[in-house]
């Protein structure tokens, strides 16, 4: 670890964190138990894997636009690991951790990143929704489905993340708020990397940190370091069980950092310095944070490391296999479910894409 | 629940105001179906109109309660609930109110079908007054269905009558869609009709011939189709024969009866409150130019709001918002042509 | 004064009072000059008495829908006169009190509630905006006529009004945020009045205090009894000057009550017992407390109180009467001004309006 | 400062692409005119298609610079910044990302004008990328643009190549109006041309007649008209003369340059990427069918985005967005007729 990595980083200041950047304990009273642990472990390495192998697929052509999370693995493995199942997991595009932790398989996930109906279609029963590009959006939505799990009565959470950016926006407030007026069963993770594409948060807003907004909507403001899985999963459980008791709604600030750029398209050379995103990459990385720990505990070996990376690359070709082999896109699918029944000018559009697919 | 019914013989009824017949419908609703939820601003005391009176006593303030001030949240609180597999009934206080809202319209209540590929289907209704007529402030008689019509997956209705309120109201709950319900301001308590008691259902997607014609079809909805009536009993006086199609449901529309209509007149003109550039007799006046062309013996008349915002209060109403006879000017263009 | 009136309201722990709602002093040291006391006195008075006389020419069918604001106009004349020539206000529908302390004359605030064009030609010198009828919309553009002002170094400042329901809608949040990003020299007043048509304040937002905002967007939030003028005056003239110090903006909760209806079209028994209002009423009417005071230094006398009340009347009959010889909206009112010049196509509209008036 | 002046003889010109245009223009703008003020998501780092590259290491923070993260609030900014007297040019990231906004354009930048009767006109240019062809994201390649002009008070202006970009946005910077100004992002780098250096305008409100013809008249703007441009010459080939209008702004509309091309040719077809339900394609079909219907020898056909959403990446874009074949099929149902 270079000097520069164990600069205390402000924008930590106040957080909650169980393990030290060097994976030594700082709070025993916090740490899950062993099976807990080893799949926070693995959660995180296979989410890891999949990000650094998906941007690869992507300057192959294989996959779309993507949002990579390397270095982030942490916030969203260790708050979609708290969740029980049938609670509500709403993405940003920034999400796909989020979604392998619930279950959604990879060729799931590879498919939705190359645009193809089937990759849309989530299961209902995995209850995480697809992957919100439009920021924001998804805050109300939460509100809305705690609000129907509280009228129900089933104990059942609806937890949302959004980025640093993103909570300048109107929705933001309005959904957190609503949630906050209802008293739902809502978690809000502001999952805050330092940047909104070339924008940093200091520049985003004056506020000191964005959990201090939560004062503002009635309901407690929680800052946790975002690299640490052991603290991310330990505020976002007890948000849960806050929400469960019929206490309402919890903001998380999870601070990380984007170490990569934005997306695949994206190139932060035009605009940062890369010395913080090093110093966060070498100091503060997650994995190699909670694999000390589990070193010092006699609980992790360069054996099981190899096996899960080697089992992760086996499972991204098998769903690459799949991926490949979806179905061509019909021309219906353009057209299909957007409303149950398809208007009577709609099934005449379809006729023209086929009629036009004769002609080519 | 989602089968829908026409109205059964010997249905009793009562004579009552559009309003009453909304109100009538959303108790109903209620009743039926536990997962139907009421709710946006002042919706619990019965809304500034009234139209959802005595209903919080009813049903309890789970079920029908106002929200905080905003009509994002409003349309975002409906898609949560939706996608949680809840029936809401949102409202947007005035149509004009509905622009800070178009994000969760256009991004999400319209497209969450297709991006789910039906995994999650919203079952919402919006309700909305819209529309001028009783000299209301600035910003409180807009008319924004066109805004709505151009945002795919959603469905918009426009009742003229209180029989049609209570039964299109009825459907656009059990409609397995979102259905925007366009509620005129100025007919809530201007005008009466027989109401069928109980449940009863007017199919969405059916338009309906409110005078018969074959000189000119004037082609309405919602606070302008007693106005088309007024001009088309005043040209018989001239001797016209105008036929006054009642829309009712502009997504889905009535293709079928649209072109009979114009096939038999061969001659048309729109109506609506909206600003003519971009208001939804753009859409109608492109879909007979497209499709029923052959039929036409005169241009496609626009009788509308004009290209400027609807003015507050008594002062300059009047010579907004099309009135008879505008629509007898209109009327005049075309079979004069 | 009643027991009820005496009961302290959990509404405003921990507000500036100057004085006591019986006129008492509480702080010598923010009595401002007797100038300001009798501007502050004389203001609130003409505010009232125009206000009641509005409400009852919308009664004979001579305003529009009219938002009464009796009760509330500490708020508004404490924060106008607080402010310097040339400094922007930007009021909602409820601000009328704010106008006529910026210097709108009466037939003109006349004529904007009946709708007329005139009343809507807002002299720029005034630097008041028009009522703003859709709620928050003017929060953001707070943000940019403060910036503008920063950016040109003039020293101005730009301040809105809003009420607590106004605080949900999303572009408070943008538009306050915005500011606070920029430092720009804006100050926000949330009048807060309870209720937001039948909704009262505590289930628009399940926060403690609406001033607890201010923290989330890195400024300084502000509560004030917003029935003592003098405590207003005092809150606004000091973020005004932070602002023209280069400080940034401030959020400012103003406590008060509608005792009145909504508007002039609004029953407050469809959703509310009257006991709360006629408590506020009695107790904390803002004119009576600081004439209280002025009385116990030997500054007012009833006879000036007459005085004022005979002249307002006077004035409010002429600005009627001037309000009445308005001109006749011609058919190019509807059409004008849309663009700098009409399109061919308004001018067409207006052949046909024109054609329709000779029809008729 | 209003005044507009065409190009200028004489006037030394560079081949560049329409970002490099858009770029010179923005550097022209705020070189000109200290007013000026350009910001909006990730603007100062030159913004994601590097539109405004280096123009805040010219101009500074205070003129070019970064907004926090809200549509409404860059709308918002801006009117704000209009009523004090300044010119903001103010960017949406994507049209796709316009929804948010919509609140302060409709309510609020398109009524400012008329609200305060002339008193605080704002001269607001709004810059947004729009339409796809460049296999983006979900919501990245929506065209808002009718949803636009169906707000009285703003104008709407869609170049087609690099002369027009840089002439048309210096326009819009002179005009004292809103004006929106959609970039198609699919033309960004895929087209080149001639621009002359330094300050010009082409005036708002003018068609270019992109290719003469005399069979049929294809109306479009913006990323389609190279199509379009594509399927007359391959038109031309069966024997087919095309007459391909550039519209270059939709409002205020070109009336005449319309009229002429359709009396001539009395055929029409309307091309763009947006939905077709309430897409700019239904009020030229509406103004054709109320203005020139005497001329029409056929249908209206419009070729559109279907009534659905823009599907994402590659999947399925080559079935969304029209290309020539399409247009092709358009103009022979137009012809055949
Ligand atoms: C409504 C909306 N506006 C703009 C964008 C374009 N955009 C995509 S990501 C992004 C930055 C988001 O930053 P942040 O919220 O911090 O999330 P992060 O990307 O850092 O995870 C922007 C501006 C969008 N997707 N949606
Ligand atoms: C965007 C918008 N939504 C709804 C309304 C209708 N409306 C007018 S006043 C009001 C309540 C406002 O309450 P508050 O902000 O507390 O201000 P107050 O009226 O109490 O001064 C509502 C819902 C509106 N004018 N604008
Ligand atoms: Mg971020
Ligand atoms: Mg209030």
């Amino acid at each position: 670890m270079t000097a520069a990595t164990l600069l205390p980083d402000p924008r930590l200041e106040g957080t909650l964190s169980v393990l030290a950047p060097d994976g030594s304990l700082l709070r025993p009273d916090l740490v899950p138990d062993d099976e807990t642990l080893l799949s926070l472990y693995t959660g995180m390495r296979r989410a890891r894997v999949f990000d650094d192998r998906a941007m690869v697929l992507q300057r192959q052509g294989k996959l779309g636009v993507y949002p990579c999370f390397g270095g982030m693995e942490a916030t969203q493995v260790g708050a979609a690991t708290a969740l029980e199942h049938g609670d509500w997991v709403l993405p940003t595009y920034r999400g796909t951790a989020l979604a392998m932790v619930r279950g959604m398989s990879l060729a799931h996930i590879l498919l939705a990143w190359r645009g193809h109906p089937a990759g849309y279609q989530v299961d209902p029963e995995l209850h995480i929704l697809p992957f919100y590009i439009p920021i924001a959006n998804q805050i109300p939505h939460t509100a809305g489905i705690a609000l129907a799990e509280k009228r129900r009565g089933t104990g059942r959470v609806a937890m949302a993340f959004i980025g640093d950016g993103g909570t300048s926006e109107g929705d933001f407030h309005v959904g957190v708020n609503f949630a906050g007026a209802f008293g739902a069963p809502a978690i809000f993770v502001i999952e805050n990397n330092g940047w909104a594409i070339s924008t940093p948060t200091s520049v985003q807003t004056a506020a000191k940190n964005l959990a201090s907004r939560a004062e503002g909507y009635g309901m407690p403001g929680v800052r946790v370091d975002g690299n640490d899985v052991l603290a991310m999963y330990h505020v976002t459980r007890e948000a849960a069980e806050r929400a469960r008791r019929g206490e309402g709604p919890t903001l998380i600030e999870a601070i990380t950092y984007r170490i990569l750029p934005h997306t695949s398209s994206d190139d932060p050379g035009r605009y940062r310095e890369e010395t913080e995103a090093q110093a966060w990459k070498s100091g503060r990385d997650p994995g190699k944070r909670l694999r000390a720990y589990l070193e010092s505990r006699g609980m992790w070996s360069e054996a099981q490391e190899q096996q899960v990376m080697q089992a992760m690359e086996a499972e991204i070709k098998a769903a690459m296999l799949l991926a490949d082999q979806a179905p061509e896109i019909l021309p219906e699918a353009l057209l299909e479910h957007i409303y149950a029944e398809p208007l009577p000018e709609m099934l005449e559009q379809l006729e023209e894409i086929r009629a036009l697919g004769a002609l080519e | 629940m989602t089968a829908t019914t026409e109205r059964q013989a010997g249905q009793k009824s009562k004579t009552m105001t559009m309003v009453a017949a909304v109100n009538d419908a959303l108790r109903i609703a209620l009743e039926r179906d536990d997962k139907v939820m009421l709710f946006g601003e002042d919706v619990g005391m019965g809304g500034v109109f009234r139209a959802s009176d005595n209903l919080q006593t009813l049903y309890g303030e789970e079920r029908v309660f106002n929200t905080p001030l905003s009509e994002a949240g409003i349309m975002g609180l409906a898609v949560g609930l939706g996608i949680a597999g809840e029936k809401p009934i949102a409202e947007l206080q005035f149509a004009g109110f509905i622009y800070p809202a178009l994000e969760q319209i256009n991004a999400q209540m319209g497209r969450y079908r297709q991006r789910t590929q039906g995994n999650f289907p919203l079952s919402i209704v919006v309700r909305a007054p819209y529309g001028g007529g009783i000299h209301s402030p600035e910003m409180h008689a807009d008319s924004p269905e066109g805004l709505v019509a151009a945002v795919p997956g959603v469905k918009i209705v426009i009742p003229s009558t209180p029989y049609d309120a209570k039964g299109l109201l009825l459907a656009a709950v059990d409609d397995p869609d979102p259905v925007f319900f366009f509620e005129s301001i100025k007919l809530y308590r201007s005008v009466k009709g027989e109401v069928p008691e109980g449940h009863y259902t007017v199919p969405l997607g059916k338009a309906r011939i409110a005078r018969e014609g074959s000189d000119c079809t004037v082609l309405c909805y919602g606070g302008m189709v007693e106005v088309c009536l007024e001009a088309a009993a005043a040209a018989e006086g001239a001797g016209l024969s105008v036929e006054v199609v009642d829309l009712r449901s502009l997504v889905p529309l009535d293709l079928e009866t649209i072109a009979a209509s114009v096939q038999k007149t061969g001659r048309v003109v729109i109506v609506h409150e909206a600003t003519r550039r971009m208001g939804f007799g753009a859409e109608l006046s492109a879909i007979i130019a497209e499709r029923y062309i052959e039929y036409l013996h005169a241009p496609i008349v626009r009788v509308t709001g004009w290209d400027a915002p609807y003015p507050p209060f008594t002062a300059a109403e009047h010579m907004y918002r099309p009135d008879a006879a505008r629509v007898a000017s209109g009327i005049r263009k075309v079979v004069e042509y």
